[in-house]
């Protein structure tokens, strides 16, 4: 509200509650086209259920979406949030890439019918016109020459830049990445990171959730930090890893992670 | 008045005395067959054929029905002698007299059967049920193509009714499952076919059967079919969900064409129990395999029309569980690495 | 006056309803084609009434539920004439008088007559009439086993685990001609049975028609041609029973 | 010569009349029934019943069983005619003659069953029924107790043996489980009760039925317990192994406890099927519930006896499907959160 | 052979191929009482196969296996090694702990079940003795407040720590560790690493295979970077990380690493 440009996404006040668990309690953010944001902290502390109320699959306890300017998602019935049908949520949802930590390739189809999907069932492309969105996204992950083995043959690296791919050809507004290489080997998070710092290059919007400091510090334009569902800090790379934040926790944090 | 006298008289005379033969030759008859019983059941068995033999024949003034009945017990008791050629003489005597009886031709065929080799027998045997089999096989193929054709859509609908979050659709698959899973395919097709005419609903029997063989492996396709949507990985719906597909593009697209590999397995276990379950509408008079074998063993009373039946389900069973493998293969290709 | 036969001869065909594995009554040959007493005699009947006949396999449990179903129009298949049928079912007179009679194994010494019948176990078809007759032997059986059909009682028999079955007459000789040497016939009629055809009550035309046919073939011999076809003596005369 | 003539004629004359008397009698009262046939044939019920109505009583010198025939068929067309009253009566006069006719007694019954309301009438086949079907499902309820103890142990040796290194050990499970599974249990049963006897073995039914759904269900269990085998995560033998198990050990310690919670739904769901494959022993004249149930539908043609058999399985599937699920969360403890 | 005190375990020439890959390619190695042996290398190197044929879990195709200065495990035959029956198999296995990288602690077992089973079924000890063993393992693993939860509730971190626990257990004179730590959320690492710092401290005889440096670096006596089914360097700690190794694929391994 106070930056220049409008917000891509503004987050009002989310709140989600699992049987008790207060999951993400009361978070307001603002992401502006082109940003980068990277999002840190420990396990359970709901950046994963934050990541996934944006698009909707989790459904919110209170609080107000809004995404290009529109408020959406929700009804409010008695002031509780209560979500839309499908062919709202739908819509908005096919401008919102979203890439898992365990990729969810569809195990059925090749790695081309993977990445042709989205164009062909949701923006009912023709074949023809989906294969070809479809080769230029393998392509910019450089996984051209894959295209027609199934999934099940490919390493975790090239399983998630398929997941990018096929989150890519949907032509989104905003990439969400939950945790991209966490459930890589070690040798094999660099291939995921170079396709990731490529996309960022060429000015995708996009929120990172990871336990990888190489983002915060290579890529993120802010760097916020999470713990008990709430933003602990919010700032740039630059002042999170100078000693300068004096913050306990963080330090810990950092410290812990090898 | 003595004229008339006489003459009534000669004519009873004579009534009488043909009377009296008549009757005497019955009780003759009747005296030889207890006679003949009494040796018989002590044993004596030669000595029984010998009384037996005394019946006259009706060219020798006998009883039509007595001499066949003796003949035939003579023949019964020289086969149990193992005097085949003797036994298959007495009933030929009986075949003279009444070519088309169908007790002595039943009789000689099977001394002719019993003096040949086992073998021989046997292949005759086959040669005579096995066209009958065969066309009893033909319906329980049909059947279970039909069915095979029907039950995985009334499966599919039925699981998706189970898991969706709509309750009078959810309850009312439930209740499907519940009730023709709990009660014997047998009482269900006899109500089908027997109960529902009372409703003014009169079935021919293969709809009948198509009705109530679909209904019940809908309801166990259903089960199975529900298991398997759900031990898909949740991740596959939420990765559809948020490319932005609907509910039902992520089912028909994503979710239900990954179960086809795991479905096989159970799938073709139940069409397997099929094969032998389609025996069953033989309740409601359709003649598939296992009548026409249960036929063939009335009929004929010979256990080979079974042992038949058998080999042809087994070759049955053999070929469904090769094609369902090939098509389990098929549908996990993906899988291979 | 109830249109029954009229609309049976305007459909140009009698359905009758049968087991067709019940010989001798009505059966399959080996190449699948009907035969028995009682095709022998509806075809005759058909032609007498110019309709064609036609055969529909049904099991035997349940057949009264069938006929009133109108599965078929009759059933002509060596039925019993019972009370309980007859509260169903509109049956024809008798054309037939059968018997349930006693089988033993042919080597069976303990038995001679229906009187040496005691304490036995006994065989019988479930719900056939032979299981009434089994509560007319001379002396109470030890033990009843329902079958459920004439060749498995016979089988157990013949593995001993049974000492007679009660069958009907006709029915059983058959069976004891294809398996020779194996059993017996103890001599007697436990009691007699007649058979009948069985139309549904409300068919009262159709009925009588049958009925008025069938006599006649009664009276020109007919009938007892067929019977000696297969039984070799006349079981089909009312003046023998 | 006179004398005799005239000693002969008049006991002739005597016989004769008796005779023609006795004749006359009968040839009354048949064609009385004649009539009666032919206007009950011709639908005219009112005139058939008034026809024989005139065959006299025992009392006014007419023949008892005609008397008794006679009031029978009115009995029975009133009873169409739906006049119970009257219909109730004629086979009133025939028990005042024979008071234990079974014929008037359960005519009677039957009109006394009309006359009631109809929930009454389902009380009283109940009250008639259930005895005998509670004794039918007794013996079901053996027979799967029975089954259920044996046949998972059975699977289990058949399951090791397929899975064996040992190929002859393996081949034979191999044919156990194809025979059994790929032919009607129906033929099992049969050749086992009535085939074995020829081999000079014997079998009482309840043993005869133990075997051959013992070995069916065991085959399928096999090849169930195999798939759970298999199913468990290689890494578990190999970390049984590393510890220094031998492979006897680790299957029993550590592979086999934990395929029981992924067994009990397949299990569950054969054992669910053997409540209703019971029903298949009625052919080695077995009692069971099926059979119960049909004897009682046989002898009173009276569906409710059927309805109240399924009724009765119902419960029974309920019943075991609620223990086996309450069993699956047990052994499946240990995966809760 | 060259080394003054007799070797624990002694792997002469191990060759071991998988359908035409050979996995592991004539590797010979001692490892002495008390050593700790760390075994790095890229993904498909032969790790793992090497590791798992040191306790029989592999067949090998040749070569030969000492262990306590006795051959063992195999009989040849026409010059070919066979595998012994499980009486000569199993109690060298027993004296053999392994940890693998995904735990695989028995689920159907409670955590104490788990560390008992061995003495139980294998040691054939008595139920108390057994339990005893087994509280103090988990003593040492600082899990004893966990002892009657099923694994299906614990951490990662604490899963592979009662899998190290059942491995001591029984006692053992080799301790293996097949990549410990890389199924772990990066932030429950340490506590793992801490654990196994602590056995090593101990004076426990050690194989790890890892893609974690921190184990070449803080604890190891030798390190040995694997390629390709062969030892490519063989050197101490220091030797491996000083730039004077001049080794360009190790350099690049190293990197890749983040
Ligand atoms: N579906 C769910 N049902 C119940 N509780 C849940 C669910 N999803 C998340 N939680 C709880 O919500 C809290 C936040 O979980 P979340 O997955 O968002 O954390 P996270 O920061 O992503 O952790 P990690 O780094 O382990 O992925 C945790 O306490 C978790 O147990
Ligand atoms: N069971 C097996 N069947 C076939 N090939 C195998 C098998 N196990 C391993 N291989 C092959 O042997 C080679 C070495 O595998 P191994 O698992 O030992 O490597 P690794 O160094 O442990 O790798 P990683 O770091 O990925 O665990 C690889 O090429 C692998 O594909
Ligand atoms: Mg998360
Ligand atoms: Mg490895």
């Amino acid at each position: 509200m106070s930056t220049a440009s409008a917000p891509l996404l503004r987050l009002e006040q989310i709140t989600k509650q699992f049987k008790g668990v207060t999951a993400v309690d009361g978070v307001s953010l603002d992401v502006h086209p082109g940003e980068k944001l990277v999002i840190i902290g420990p396990s359970g502390s709901g950046k994963s259920t934050l990541l996934r109320t944006i698009n909707f699959l989790e459904v919110i306890d209170e609080g107000r979406i809004w995404f290009e300017g529109r408020e959406t998602g929700y009804v409010r019935r008695h002031g509780k949030p209560h979500l839309e049908r499908q062919n709202v949520i739908c819509p908005v949802r096919a401008e919102i890439g979203m890439v898992f930590q365990h990729f969810h390739l569809f195990p059925h189809l090749t790695v081309l019918g993977n990445v042709m999907e989205g164009p062909l069932t949701v923006q009912k492309k023709g074949k023809d016109e989906a294969r070809e969105t479809a080769l230029a996204m393998l392509a910019k992950v450089g996984l051209s020459e894959k295209k027609d083995v199934y999934p099940a043959t490919l390493s975790g690296g090239q399983k998630q830049r398929v997941a990018i791919a096929r989150a890519l050809a949907m032509r989104p507004k905003l990439m969400l990445f939950d945790e991209p290489t966490s459930a890589l080997d070690p040798e094999l998070v660099g291939e995921v990171f170079d396709t990731i710092h490529g996309l960022a290059d060429e000015g995708m919007t996009m929120v990172i959730v990871t336990h990888h400091m190489g983002f915060a510090r290579e890529l993120a334009d802010r760097v916020i930090f999470m713990e008990g569902g709430r933003f602990v800090v919010e700032s740039t790379p630059a002042e999170f890893f100078s000693e300068r934040l004096g913050n306990e926790r963080i330090r810990s944090f950092l410290n812990r992670l090898i | 008045m003595k004229r008339i006298c006489s003459r009534v008289l000669t004519a009873l005379l004579f009534l009488w005395i043909t009377a009296a033969s008549l009757l005497a030759a019955q009780v003759d008859s009747e005296e030889l067959f207890r006679q003949a019983n009494e040796l018989q059941g002590g044993g004596d068995l030669a000595a029984a054929v010998q009384v037996l033999g005394r019946v006259p024949s009706p060219s020798a003034g006998g009883d039509e029905e007595d001499f066949v009945r003796s003949r035939m017990q003579i023949a019964r008791i020289k086969f149990s002698m193992g005097e085949f050629d003797q036994a298959e003489g007495a009933a030929q005597e009986v075949l003279r007299l009444f070519p088309a009886n169908s007790e002595a031709l039943n009789f000689v065929a099977s001394v002719k059967t019993e003096k040949k080799p086992r073998y021989v027998t046997f292949l005759d045997d086959c040669r005579r049920f096995l066209p009958h089999l065969f066309k009893g096989a033909g319906m329980t193929l049909l059947l279970m193509v039909c069915i095979m054709a029907i039950s995985p859509l009334g499966g599919l609908l039925i699981a998706l009714g189970r898991i969706s979050h709509f309750p009078p659709l959810s309850a009312c698959c439930w209740f499907i499952i519940w009730l023709f899973r709990g009660t014997p395919l047998l009482l269900q097709l006899f109500f089908i076919y027997y109960g529902l005419p009372s409703l003014g609903i009169t079935l021919r029997p293969f709809t009948a059967a198509i009705i109530g063989l679909g209904l019940n492996y809908s309801a166990y396709l259903g089960e199975i079919i529900r298991g398997a949507i759900l031990s898909i990985d949740h991740g596959q719906m939420e990765a559809a969900k948020a490319l932005g597909m609907t509910y039902g593009q992520a089912m028909r697209r994503i979710i239900i064409p990954q179960t086809y590999k795991r479905l096989m397995p159970p799938v073709a276990n139940e069409f397997i129990a099929l094969i032998k379950d389609t025996a069953l509408v033989s309740t409601i008079a359709m003649v598939e395999l296992m009548r026409a074998a249960d036929q063939m063993f009335n009929t004929y009373f010979n256990v080979t029309a079974l042992i038949l039946a058998a080999v042809i389900y087994l070759a049955f069973t053999t070929l469904f569980t090769f094609i369902f493998e090939k098509i389990e293969y098929r549908a996990g290709i993906y899988e291979h690495r | 006056a109830d249109g029954s036969f009229k609309r049976v001869k305007s459909a140009g065909k009698l359905v009758i309803g049968l087991d067709d594995s019940f010989p001798p009554m009505g059966f399959r040959k080996e190449d699948g084609t009907l035969n028995g007493f009682d095709i022998d005699a509806a075809e005759e009947l058909g032609k007498r009434l110019g309709i064609k006949i036609e055969w529909q396999p049904t099991a035997w449990d349940g057949v009264i539920h069938s006929l009133n179903a109108k599965k078929f129009d009759c059933i002509w298949n060596g039925m019993t004439i019972t009370d309980e049928r007859a509260k169903q079912v509109a049956f024809t007179k008798p054309y037939i008088m059968d018997g349930q009679v006693a089988v033993v194994r042919f080597d069976e010494k303990r038995f001679k007559d229906l009187k040496g019948l005691k304490s036995v176990k006994v065989g019988a078809q479930k719900g056939s009439s032979a299981i009434k007759a089994v509560e007319k032997l001379p002396s109470k059986p030890a033990e009843l086993k329902e079958y459920e059909d004439n060749p498995k009682a016979l089988l157990d028999l013949e593995s001993k685990r049974i000492d007679v079955v009660v069958i009907d007459n006709v029915t059983g000789r058959d069976f004891i001609a294809k398996r020779p040497g194996k059993f017996k016939i103890l001599p007697g009629f436990i009691s007699k049975e007649p058979f009948g055809v069985a139309f549904r009550k409300e068919d009262k035309e159709l009925l009588s028609t049958v009925q008025k046919t069938l006599d006649a073939m009664v009276k020109d011999g007919t009938m007892k041609k067929i019977s000696k076809k297969w039984f070799a003596e006349d079981i089909t005369n009312p003046k023998k029973w």
